[in-house]
């Protein structure tokens, strides 16, 4: 272990590490705890100048507000119905083309592997217009399902990656066992592959969710009215209109920011597990 | 009529050749053991006899049908690998039955078939287990099992006891030994395991670089190899192999000094030379004056090993019964039982006989 | 026992289907035909269409005027396209901070104290939260007058400095922000990695004599170098796709000084004053040039690492 | 029973949009076979969004802005022509003020309900603290201004005070400094490309504009508009070039008519008509709209005197129409006043009078001015590029 | 004087005591073996020379130096890992000169030590490979050379041949014999391999559960051991444990029928039950009547093991120098050298003597 274990340190040292963690992280995370005690101030307070001092008193009544005045229910409600149908779709495809890269010798097979992960790394932007104008002559424009099918087409590249990589370390044997024993190769998919990615599919499933929960250039390409604006671009466009009002900015930012933060805690090991092994955004 | 037969097959992976032209009878119910050095083709000729990889030429029989070109899952032919293979997110009970399951059996068939050879393999207790739960010699019962609930005609094992500890490779051993005497079906397994070979086998196979050296029995084998590459490679500690001289129609070791010994095989003319390969424990030593020297001794309680220079360089193991003390560095005088060394050509390495 | 409690000969034999017959040829196909499909409708042909869309002068509602290579013409002698550049070079050089950074942090934290488990996902939390958010809580950060830091630096020199507002450091604080969130993921890839540090090699050194700074660099650091680079890559594609921070924060501005090229080309594209879908699509056409250089990159070394399996 | 949908997306703020909902309660009582449906949208999104929504998912009304703002629009052919709802509602004659800015092609595009002036609005209280005379309405001239401002420096008050993070504030300070210096045919003629960036009456313009920018609020790249009228409710700030929409802002800060002063931009050149900047909001159905019909059923009762008179009363703004009252507000009498009498002519604004890119591309280039003077040469250069390249 | 010597040490992890207080004193230049079941503690000990783990209680002496405190790089002791722990991003070179390199020795001293190790080990032609390209052998060989380029006054090794083959595994025991000759330093060696511990120790040390068992010379311990665990631990195949009843002074072995046998060693009183152990090359096997059958009979060539059923479902392992064929399933008569048994109390499981 490295560095060396601080049980081996003299006392005085442990004491100091003990100390200095939770320091370190309050100054890591002091601009969110800003936030947050923001979020909960009156806007009094912010009136009269106290932008970072103790709150005179604790208004949840700003996340209330945020509610009453702002689409932000139906923000949250959009940024599920994107989010969820993507890591469901993302994950059915990818699982399938995971395996069929990861099992099959075919001859374009490292040809069809790396064009998904070259896919994965483009700039958004040189999508962007082809994206748009296909979701336009779709009709899919400013709906959920016109954003979740971009996302699900993308993050494909993403979890092919992954799962590619995850099933190729799965011990070959099992499917020669299969193979051997009769079972045709769909019914190895389903019966012998699938049951031992469940690893894999917990990882991705949350990791995609916070892509896609935090996605806001998408959200901003293909979708602008209340209706169908997830949390993101709705966020950015409830800034343009709470000028000077940090307590509703904060509580919508960390109303924005709950649900990956709650995935996170969660689903901690998978998530981790799902960025080390793919790894990468 | 559940044998097997390879009819010069031939396995290129791309333009390389790995196995150049194999013929090879299995009688039914036989027990057939491939052993050879690392790399020799052993595992890609059973797994061509599994299917799992295309014969590029000749013909595979099992029984009385040429399966070549057949897929595995129709060859009537079980395997157990090297790494178990089992399924981890399913209990014993379904690992076993899965085949069956797959191939649309129905549930009391399987649940009886499962029952069966649990029985014979003694996994009763562990039906409802997941692999994980399982030690690694109960793992490998199941992968047996898993093979016998298809009733295959022929099994094929992979280097199945590799993975277990020695003490457990023993018991292994010996219940697959068992389970040979009790079902009967023809069976060839892969090992570079001496004592495995020479203990399980009614036939070994040695191969090497994709060509057959010898086949036999396993006492054939030890007693009568063909040439220098099976003498040596059967038997441990391996033989010790000494230059020898053709002498007067005799042969002259001059690495253990001595008269020039009979041999009663056909030799080459005189001057030649050969190779003349002792078994250790045909060798003996006592101190005295020689030119060779005691290496190292270890002493195993049981027995010793001698670890002897000779001035030619060449090294000599000898086994020993007694434990007696002899101090490294001594010169040794080395005798042995002329009737048991064996002679080969040094350039074909054939045996003379 | 003998083996006819074992019926013989049970094994299956199914009919030969042609499907049977040809499934290990066919499935692949049939297993990567949804994906494929998606992919190459929704990633990999409005590649090949945004160039082509590059050549031409088109406002998005009106007919598309073929203009050859003028738009890149045109960014060639494009004030805002190099600042743009600039700034991603910037972007590039400086996220790249995150990589010591995190490595820094994760030395820190790689250590078991009581609680260590939940400090550590304290830690990570910047990286979870939207990049929309990360800007929000900068923004009111860097905020005049009453921003923190604002307040910080006035206390310290006498003068606040309102970082967005100001040409000099907007991009600057703007990868600060970005800087945040990105340090904790390379965090979390070093950790992952510190995990996997054979002990045995740090306590072969620790009997050679290794310690501290040269313990880290002749043995840690060279077995965390699969971490490394998956921390560059990341890195890299985090810096040259930087637009939510931007957008967020200042809008590209003052007076355009913030640009990236991701964030000009959608403002050149889509944006209140924009709808130069053809001369977006040329800014996006050298991003995506850039890019490839790094994705070529990864793509060999992954291609390397392949054939050594 | 099934109700007639027509689909409406606006940009209000608060005031206005509770206005505007009364505006549709009232005709939908007229019309109870009719369901507007208003879908509201921030300010600044919304016109990023229109170019969106017009071609993809157009609904029947949108808010939008008259003059050359609405020219690609038109062109393009999103908007669809409603010269028949004129014809027949007699609009000509009862929005004649409007008339010219909503024409293209001898057609008409949309219909105007509000308008309002720009002007200086000061902090009352501000001018006291720095010991200044608080001027009145027309009697302060740019010399004096300017000289006020030394004042207020020494006094710790930002003499003029500006948010341009969203840019187009800072094109209100410079569109009045042109009006006050060239005058409004040359306000036209530098929006609509005919002359050069780099011409001498343009420098002209920006060295008046060098006089003022020491005194402009330091931060303002940073701010929102309306972070910059916190600055004048407070008192840390005494004047504002905005527009009267700004008042709804000030009042709801804690100022009162007592408080808040307004006064026309000051006269630069004695030789030039006074001209004014009165943007008007506009609403427009999109040629793909599914009800159109409906749709100019509402834009027919947006042009009557009472319907302006509701949403103009709300949102303390201008009627177009020439029968409706102005809401009884001191400033928004002073600023009809303001602009009945400016003889001049009324601009629209600059970034609805030059085409978009440019207007962009010079929002910045003053935004850029207001921080580094220096930097002006380069500026107007790349102005000027663009201006060559824009208008081919 | 760099022997080494612990006094009483402990070692705990958290509340967990895993050494209980071990006495040991190794002799300057002395090769010791740790021998002892899985887990019993013997790679720990040897970290906690080494200085790995902290010593919880007690002291560690080398030479004369206590060392129980200090850190590892200054107690002048060289480890070889299981594992090898080269570092996989330096060449062999580097690797050996690694740790002169960090106590800041000039480049060539360095240069001449590693040359100097690398000729003793042979590794000349790969002093520029990367570990990575080595075989198993030539990588272990690195490490020694790592070890001995520091010039260390003890060696430690924990289990360094257990990653390689059969084979390989011989050729490197003689390998580390010959090369303890050769520098002459105090080792410690931690195996579980039964030969390794025989052929090298000079001192054998057997642990069990973080205690010592027994300590002595191999063959002390394989002909004397102390008690039942000792006995059963060394020799391979291990001894066959037997009841016996004391009967007259004499034992009866019920399974082996037979008379009662005449011990020379100080019995219980009549009727107390005693443990025989014999080692199975001391048991004969003929085919006759008898209640016990031969399993299995392993034929390896030189040797056989006969696999023995006994009526009471002891299990006795028999080795046979001839390889001729007894069917399995044939009862057979054991006879056995009653001088060579052991009797070993049936509770403390100490040898009787
Ligand atoms: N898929 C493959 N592609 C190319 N070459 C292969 C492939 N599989 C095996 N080989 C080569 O074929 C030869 C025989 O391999 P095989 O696995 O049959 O050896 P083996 O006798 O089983 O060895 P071991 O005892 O190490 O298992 C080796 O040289 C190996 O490198
Ligand atoms: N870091 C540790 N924390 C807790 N217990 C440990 C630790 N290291 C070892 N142990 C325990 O100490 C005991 C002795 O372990 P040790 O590794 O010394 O055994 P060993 O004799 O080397 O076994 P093996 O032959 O398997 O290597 C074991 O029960 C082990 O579980
Ligand atoms: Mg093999
Ligand atoms: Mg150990």
């Amino acid at each position: 272990m490295f560095p060396r274990p601080i049980e081996q340190a003299p006392t005085a040292t442990r004491w100091l590490y003990r100390v200095a963690v939770p320091v370190a992280l309050f100054l890591w995370l002091l601009p969110l705890l800003g936030v947050a005690v923001t979020s909960v101030r009156p806007a009094s307070d912010l009136a009269q100048g106290n932008y970072f001092g103790m709150p005179s008193s604790i208004a949840f009544s700003n996340y209330r507000e945020v509610f009453a005045n702002s689409p932000m229910a139906s923000y949250m409600l959009n940024s599920f119905k994107v989010t969820i149908p993507t890591v469901i779709g993302a994950l059915a495809l990818s699982c399938m083309t995971g395996f069929a890269l990861a099992i099959y010798n075919f001859r374009s097979n490292l040809l069809v592997f790396f064009m998904f992960v070259a896919g994965n790394f483009v700039p958004f932007q040189i999508l962007m217009v082809p994206v748009r104008d296909l979701t336009l002559s779709l009709d899919m424009y400013n709906t959920w399902y016109g954003l979740a099918l971009f996302h699900i087409a993308f993050q494909t590249g993403f979890c092919t990656l992954f799962m590619r990589n995850f099933i190729k370390a799965l011990p070959f044997e099992l499917i020669e066992a299969a193979r051997v024993e009769g079972v045709s190769e769909v019914r190895i998919f389903w019966h012998v592959v699938l049951p031992l990615m469940r690893p894999a599919i917990a990882a991705l499933s949350v990791l995609i969710f916070t892509f896609i929960w935090n996605d806001f250039f998408w959200a901003t390409v293909l979708s602008n009215s209340p209706e169908s604006q997830p949390i993101t671009a709705g966020l950015s466009s409830l800034n343009g209109q709470w000028i000077a009002q940090w307590h509703l900015v904060s509580a919508g930012s960390i109303l924005a920011a709950l649900p990956p933060v709650a995935m996170f805690f969660l689903m901690q090991r998978h998530f981790i597990a799902g960025l080390t092994l793919g790894a990468v955004k | 009529m559940t044998g097997v037969s390879l009819d010069n097959v031939v396995k290129k992976f791309g333009p390389i050749a790995v196995i150049h032209g194999i013929d090879l009878r299995i009688e039914d119910g036989e027990f057939c053991v491939f052993v050879g050095p690392s790399g020799c083709g052993k595992s890609t000729l059973l797994r061509m006899v599994a299917g799992l990889e295309k014969t590029t030429a000749g013909k595979i029989h099992i029984g009385a049908r040429d399966v070549t070109d057949i897929d595995p899952a129709e060859r009537g032919v079980a395997m157990v690998f090297q790494t178990y293979a089992l399924y981890p997110h399913m209990t014993v009970a379904e690992n076993m039955g899965f085949g069956l399951r797959m191939n649309g059996h129905p549930k009391d068939v399987i649940r009886s078939k499962v029952a069966e050879a649990s029985r014979i393999l003694k996994l009763d207790n562990y039906l409802d287990r997941k692999p994980k739960a399982l030690s690694g010699g109960q793992r490998q019962r199941v992968a047996i099992g898993r093979a016998i609930v298809r009733g295959p005609e022929v099994f094929l094992f992979d280097e199945p006891l590799s993975n277990l500890d020695a003490e457990l490779r023993v018991d292994m051993r010996i219940e697959i030994a068992r389970l040979h005497k009790e079902i009967g079906a023809t069976m060839i397994y892969v090992t570079h395991d001496q004592v495995e070979a020479m203990t399980l086998a009614d036939k070994i196979v040695v191969l090497r670089a994709g060509r057959i050296e010898q086949v036999g029995t396993p006492m054939q084998l030890y007693a009568d190899p063909d040439n220098r590459f099976v003498a040596g490679f059967i038997g441990s500690p391996s033989m010790n192999f000494l230059d020898g001289v053709v002498d007067g129609g005799k042969v002259r070791i001059p690495a253990l000094g001595g008269g020039p010994v009979d041999t009663g095989v056909a030799l080459p003319p005189d001057g030649h030379k050969v190779v003349v390969g002792l078994r250790p424990q045909h060798l003996a030593v006592a101190p005295g004056p020689s030119d060779i020297v005691l290496d190292i001794r270890e002493r195993l309680g049981g027995v010793s090993y001698d670890y002897l220079d000779t001035p030619q360089g060449e090294r000599l193991i000898v086994e020993t019964r007694d434990d007696a003390v002899i101090d490294e560095g001594t010169p040794v005088v080395v005798t042995f039982d002329a009737t048991q060394a064996l002679f080969f050509d040094v350039d074909t390495e054939r045996r003379l006989r | 026992m003998t083996r006819a409690a074992l019926p013989a000969a049970s094994a299956e034999m199914p009919p030969r289907s042609r499907w049977r017959t040809h499934q290990r040829r066919l499935a692949p196909w049939l297993f990567l035909a949804p994906g494929l499909a998606m992919f190459a409708v929704y990633v990999v042909s409005p590649i090949f269409q945004s160039m082509w869309i590059s050549l031409y002068d088109w406002d998005g509602l009106g007919e598309k005027v073929w203009i050859g290579a003028a738009n890149y013409a045109e960014l060639m002698d494009d004030d805002a396209f190099y600042t743009s550049l600039w700034n991603n070079v910037l972007w590039l050089v400086l996220y790249m901070l995150s990589v010591p950074a995190g490595l820094m942090m994760a030395i820190f934290l790689n250590q078991t104290i009581r609680g260590m488990r939940l400090y550590k996902s304290m830690f990570f939390f910047p990286f979870v939260i939207s990049q929309v958010v990360v800007g929000l809580i900068f923004s009111w950060f860097y905020a005049p007058d009453f921003g923190l830091l604002y307040q910080l630096i006035e206390w310290l020199t006498g003068t606040g400095v309102a970082i967005l507002a100001d040409d000099r450091y907007v991009t600057y604080g703007i990868i600060a922000a970005g800087l945040w969130p990105q340090i904790a993921y390379v965090m979390i890839l070093y950790l992952t990695g510190l995990n996997n540090v054979a002990t045995d090699q740090i306590e072969a050194a620790r009997l050679d004599g290794a310690k501290g700074w040269r313990m880290l660099w002749h043995v840690v650091l060279p077995q965390l170098r699969p971490a490394t680079f998956i921390a560059v890559v990341v890195t890299v594609i985090g810096a040259l796709r930087s637009f939510d921070l931007v957008s967020v924060m200042t809008d590209g501005g003052p007076y355009g000084s913030s640009r990236v090229l991701s964030f000009y080309m959608y403002e050149q594209a889509l944006s209140e004053y924009g709808y130069r879908m053809g001369y977006g699509a040329a800014i996006a056409v050298v991003l995506f040039a850039i890019m490839m250089i790094f994705i070529s990159g990864f793509i060999w070394k992954m291609w390397r690492d392949e054939r050594e399996r | 029973q099934d109700k007639r949908i027509v689909r409406y997306n606006a940009d209000f703020d608060p005031a206005p949009l509770a206005a505007m909902e009364q505006v549709i309660a009232d005709f939908e009582a007229a019309n109870p076979e009719i369901e507007i449906q208003l879908n509201n949208f921030d300010h600044e999104g919304y016109k990023t969004a229109i170019r969106n929504f017009l071609t993809a998912d157009a609904p029947d009304l949108a808010n939008w802005y008259a003059g050359n703002r609405m020219a690609p629009f038109v062109t393009s052919g999103q908007f669809m022509d409603v010269s028949d709802v004129w014809e027949e509602n007699g609009l000509e004659e009862s929005l004649g003020s409007a008339l010219a800015s909503m024409t293209i092609d001898d057609k008409q595009w949309g219909v105007p309900y509000t308008y309002y002036q720009w002007g200086i609005y000061m902090n009352e209280d501000a001018y006291e603290a720095a010991g200044v005379e608080v001027p009145g309405v027309e009697d302060i001239t740019w010399e004096e201004f300017v000289a006020n401002c030394e004042a207020f420096e020494a006094a710790g008050i930002d003499c003029l005070t500006t948010g341009t993070k969203a840019l187009w504030p800072g094109a209100g300070i410079f569109d009045y400094l042109n009006l006050r210096t060239n005058g409004y045919d040359f306000h036209m003629d530098l929006t609509s490309g005919e002359v050069p960036w780099t011409d001498e009456r343009v420098r002209a313009v920006f060295d008046e504009w060098a006089k003022v920018q020491p005194y402009v609020t330091k931060n303002h790249a940073a701010l929102e508009w309306q972070d910059a009228a916190a600055l004048l409710v407070q008192g840390k700030a005494a004047n504002y070039v905005m527009g009267n929409f700004a008042v709804a802002v000030f009042k709801e800060g804690g100022m009162t008519e007592e408080n808040l002063g307004f006064m026309r931009f000051p006269e630069i050149a004695t030789d030039i008509p006074r001209a004014e900047e009165a943007p008007t909001d506009t609403v427009h159905i999109p040629t793909a709209a599914q009800n159109p019909d409906d749709a100019k059923a509402f834009l027919a009762y947006l042009a009557t005197a009472e319907a302006q008179n509701t949403i103009n009363a709300a949102m303390g703004q201008l009627p177009i129409n020439k029968d409706a009252t102005v809401p009884d507000d001191p400033f928004l009498k002073a600023g009809f006043e303001t602009l009945s009498t400016a003889e001049g002519g009324i601009a629209q604004f600059f970034d609805r009078d030059a085409p978009a890119e440019m207007a962009k591309m010079g929002m910045e280039g003053f935004q850029e001015f207001m921080v580094k003077p220096e930097n002006l040469d380069r500026i107007l250069d790349r102005l000027e590029k663009a201006r060559t390249r824009i208008y081919q």
